[in-house]
């Protein structure tokens, strides 16, 4: 079997469904197990109570705002430098999911933030930088829907997400380049970890239940992006004749 | 295309002289933008000197902004932009002429009258200076980002908007580093950081920018 | 020893062409011909390098056309339906400006006798904004005369706005450029002969 | 019923014309010709109102015809060089907003059957930013449908553009307006046989 | 000449709509303009609370000003306001409807998200509504006087830079008592004053603005 086959629209169309039904299974069964974790077998915080519980939506959905950009980026400069038409397909698929990934991550940090350090919003780098991230999001999705033809949406808004990629580095290394209000990594390969063993289990499952999700959604998006774009190829009356 | 960079270059500083609206309603437009500032927050020298490098600086950054739309708008829409990609000459290079040309136009007047700006806010000479300097550094980052934003949405229906949506989060980070730059050595703590990050952006942006608004001008006029 | 080679595009569902092929050597002239929206322009737009095509390829002197080592672009000569003037500026100011960017350099002198020949005298020193709609392609076109070294020249409709003096100026300018040996490929919805010998290309 | 009398106009120190004289009927058409240049363009928005000329008058069922009691404006229909249509919108909504204004008013389906008839059904539903050239000139065109009722067409080169087809279908047009007592002013630098009668007014 | 004006609006408002200049995308923009300034100053509420003010006022200015050259001169460039003035209804008529267009795109939207922003500064709820009601009186102002600057200089051929300086002036006044009134409010004095004159120029605009905008229009075209 040839899997670059799978680059076809055509191939991956009828692939693209039956994958979303498996990842969208798995992330049920993560989000369950992590929520769990989270709410009944993490222990209480000795500093900031049952508030940090937040923790548990807040770093897997951090997390997800940027790798889905860079993931976005890395499909959309494929698409811009080779032409092919799926990958552009993928990172415009992607970009929904980011900006809502970014928008939990802000508004789980706003709520967070009130308890911990009294204020819904402060100016500190992180915050901002990832605040940036949303707007790159929309500013993309802006370029993009405002652009009749889809080929040269495709091009325009590549560059405009690889421009972007600088923004990523900024967001994650925040917390080391300036002195900020927000919490530094706690997790890092290269260290032991520093939080109880249950509530980086509970993190590390959410985040695994919010790339399941991440997936099948772009999946189920990539099709019916595919779906709009190929209208008039005469494969996709066949296969949908067929169903 | 030593000599096209001249050529266009020259093009488009006659153009901005023709068309004098431009250059004079940037720099009025700074000129009250910042102006209005006193006016509405009262005399208090204490609260000036603190807000006085902001204010500058988004100005500076405004105006950059709303001449945005004359870099390559103009040309997309009379058919010379389609001759300087058949001309032959790297774009990147012509590109560059064109954003140095925005720059000259709506930066350099910005840098030039914003220490006189500054001492209405009471600017000590050291703020001054680094206010200057700053803006030197940042104006031209201003410029090379906008143009990018100018570029992909040529021809697109978002029109000025649209493009102030795409660049205002870049152009956020170098507000911040310039104004605080300026706030940072007013209350004594070095701005070693500050400055070589604005370096390093005008660095980054002088290197990438012609790059990406040279295929974002070729995608347009597919 | 231009070629053009199973040429494809589509403007979303509406396929303009497809396997579009032709050839041409030096001292021939292409006429595009079509109806309203049958593609002309985007096809004039292709060849020249301004668009990609969904298939196939141009081919100059044996190789990709848009290849940067092919030297295609400093062949190629377009002139499309926005004549790429300045509004703002006077004629000579135009030319001036725009004419090195396409490896010419005149002298002033050149220029002015070259739009006095183009029957501007009156105008020449006016912006190009209190022009007539037919003055303005003239100056577009005096282009024409400095443009001796790139010798693929494609034209979209040169003719439109212009009047019968100026028409047959044009022609006998397009004639000259075939006869010695340059690449002419152009659209006109009139009929004008041009060139009797042109090469029809029809898109309907 | 429309008189042109000793109409002057200068452009700084260039005189477009002087003393100029004509007057047309009911089912009337005047053909103004002339090099690039000479002020046809001037004369038809003299005509038309927009412009106010430095000598003369133009006179209208005997009164002056920029008097606003003259009726004048509501009888005219001017399409000049610039077709006045909107590019972010579609044939359909451009016609649909503007021909009110001109005081027609028709039902979405007439809008549809006219661009139909022109040759637009693909192509209605666009942004008239995505049309060709001949495509826009045709949306402009089909407004003439729908402006029986201002009967006073003064066209500048309304035939820039299109094709043979086109042509022939606008030429039709002109035709019955003429002979349903409409006027008609216009100028064109192609020799169409528009109106064999009609009245040829040269400004060289 | 009602339906005229009610067809002129529509035909505006669709437009704006189909070029996403619409209100959410000039929305989208003051937000962020006036987001700059907390980046720009820093993040001290008792100084952004004073600053407040000037700064929504500024981006209301702005986000008028950015639009402005949309309202008449893609109509000069593309032959439809030939339409206008041959249509036969009253110009006035027809500009008003042109004027309310943009207002409603670009000050309207404003005004409804201006507390919002204020609440970012720290606003009080008195200094709020003072905000809102000038904001409401003043934008206005600012999309007829605006308007008359834009139709001025259409057609004029040296003199646009003297047009545009001439009309940025009026444009002070109205920042200054709009702002003014929100700070002397806030310092406990009575803001009558301001309030009153606001209102007269609301009214004199009204009255006057549409004829200078219509013969500047017919000028233009000739
Ligand atoms: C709107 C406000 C906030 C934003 C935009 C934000 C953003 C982020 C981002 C982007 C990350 C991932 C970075 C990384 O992996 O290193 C992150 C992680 C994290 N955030 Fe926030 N945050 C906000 C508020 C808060 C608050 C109030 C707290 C708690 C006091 C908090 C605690 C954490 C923790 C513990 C992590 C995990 C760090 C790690 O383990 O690497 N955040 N946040
Ligand atoms: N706005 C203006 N300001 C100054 N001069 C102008 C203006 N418009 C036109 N002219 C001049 O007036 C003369 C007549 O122009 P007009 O457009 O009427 O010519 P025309 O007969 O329509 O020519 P064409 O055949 O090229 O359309 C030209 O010489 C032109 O330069
Ligand atoms: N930028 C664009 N986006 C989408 N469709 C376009 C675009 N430009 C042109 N088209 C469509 O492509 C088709 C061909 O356009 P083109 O301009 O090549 O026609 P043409 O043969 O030059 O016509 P004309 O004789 O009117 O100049 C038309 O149907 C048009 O609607
Ligand atoms: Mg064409
Ligand atoms: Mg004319």
């Amino acid at each position: 079997m040839n899997i670059w086959k799978y680059s076809s629209p055509q191939y991956f169309y009828p692939l693209a469904k039956k994958m979303a039904t498996i990842f969208f299974v798995f992330a049920a069964v993560f989000t369950v197990w992590g929520l769990y974790i989270g709410f009944f077998v993490a222990p209480t915080d000795f500093q900031q109570g049952e508030s940090y519980r937040i923790i548990f939506i807040h770093v897997p959905a951090a997390w997800m705002s940027m790798l889905i950009y860079l993931i976005m980026s890395f499909w959309a400069a494929i698409g811009l430098i080779m032409n092919t038409r799926l990958s552009s397909m993928m990172a415009h698929a992607l970009a929904p999911t980011g900006a809502l990934m970014t928008f939990v991550a802000l508004w789980t940090g706003a709520f967070w933030g009130r308890p911990t350090w009294g204020a819904w919003w402060v100016w500190d780098a992180r915050l901002t930088s990832e605040l940036i991230l949303l707007f790159l999001y929309i500013g993309y999705m802006a370029l993009r829907a405002s652009i009749e033809d889809p080929r040269r949406a495709d091009r325009a808004s590549a560059i405009l997400a690889l421009v972007g990629v600088v923004n990523v580095p900024i967001i994650y290394f925040s917390v080391q380049w300036w002195n900020t209000l927000h919490q530094g990594a706690s997790v890092s390969l290269t260290k032991s970890p520093s939080m109880a063993t249950s509530m980086l289990t509970g993190m590390l499952v959410m985040a695994l239940a919010f790339w399941m999700y991440s997936i099948a959604v772009s999946l189920i998006r990539v099709r019916r992006i595919i779906r709009d774009r190929e209208a008039n190829a005469a494969w996709l009356a066949e296969s949908s004749g067929a169903q | 295309m030593y000599q096209a960079f001249i050529f266009v270059l020259r093009k488009e500083l006659l153009l901005a002289f023709r068309q004098k609206t431009d250059m004079v309603t940037v720099l009025f437009f700074f000129i009250i933008v910042s102006s209005l500032f006193p006016f509405a927050v009262g005399p208090e020298l204490s609260i000036l000197k603190i807000i006085g490098p902001g204010v500058v600086w988004v100005g500076a950054l405004l105006c950059s902004l709303l001449a945005l739309h004359r870099v390559f708008e103009t040309d997309f829409n009379d058919g010379s932009l389609e001759h300087l990609v058949l001309s032959g000459e790297p774009l990147t290079v012509l590109v560059i002429a064109k954003v140095s040309a925005h720059w000259l136009i709506t930066g350099l007047p910005v840098v030039i009258v914003a220490p006189l700006i500054g001492l209405q806010f009471g600017l000590s000479v050291d703020s001054l200076t680094i206010l200057l300097i700053t803006l030197l550094v940042g104006t031209p980052v201003l410029s090379l980002i906008g143009s990018i934003g100018a570029a992909l949405t040529l021809g697109v229906r978002g029109g000025a908007a649209l493009t102030s949506m795409l660049i205002l989060p870049f152009y956020v980070p170098i507000l911040i580093f310039g104004a605080g730059a300026v706030v940072a050595d007013a209350q004594g703590l070095s701005i070693d950081g500050h400055f070589s990050i604005l370096v390093a952006m005008l660095c980054l942006s002088v290197a990438l920018a012609p790059l990406a608004i040279a295929s974002a001008i070729k995608i347009a006029l597919e | 020893m231009l070629a053009v080679q199973n040429l494809g595009f589509a403007r979303g569902k509406n396929i303009l062409f497809e396997d579009l092929n032709f050839s041409m050597n030096a001292g021939d002239a292409v006429r595009v011909t079509g109806s309203n929206g049958s593609g002309k322009t985007t096809l004039l737009r292709i060849v020249s390098g301004l668009c990609r095509p969904d298939n196939g390829a141009v081919i100059w002197h044996g190789g990709l056309a848009r290849k940067s080592d092919s030297g295609f672009v400093k062949s190629v000569n377009f002139i499309g339906h926005d004549d790429g003037l300045k509004k703002q500026l006077t004629a000579i100011e135009n030319l001036k400006l725009m004419l090195p960017l396409l490896g010419a350099y005149p002298s002033d002198v050149e220029i002015e006798s070259a739009l006095d020949a183009a029957g501007l005298q009156a105008v020449k020193h006016k912006p190009v904004m209190y022009m007539s709609a037919g003055q303005k392609r003239r100056v577009a076109l005096t282009r024409l005369d400095f443009m001796k070294h790139r010798v693929l020249w494609i034209l979209d409709e040169p003719f439109t706005s212009l009047d019968v003096a100026a028409v047959s100026c044009l022609v006998l300018k397009l004639r000259q450029h075939i006869e010695s040996g340059g690449f002419l490929i152009f659209t006109t919805h009139q009929d004008f002969d041009v060139v009797s010998e042109a090469i029809s290309l029809s898109l309907d």
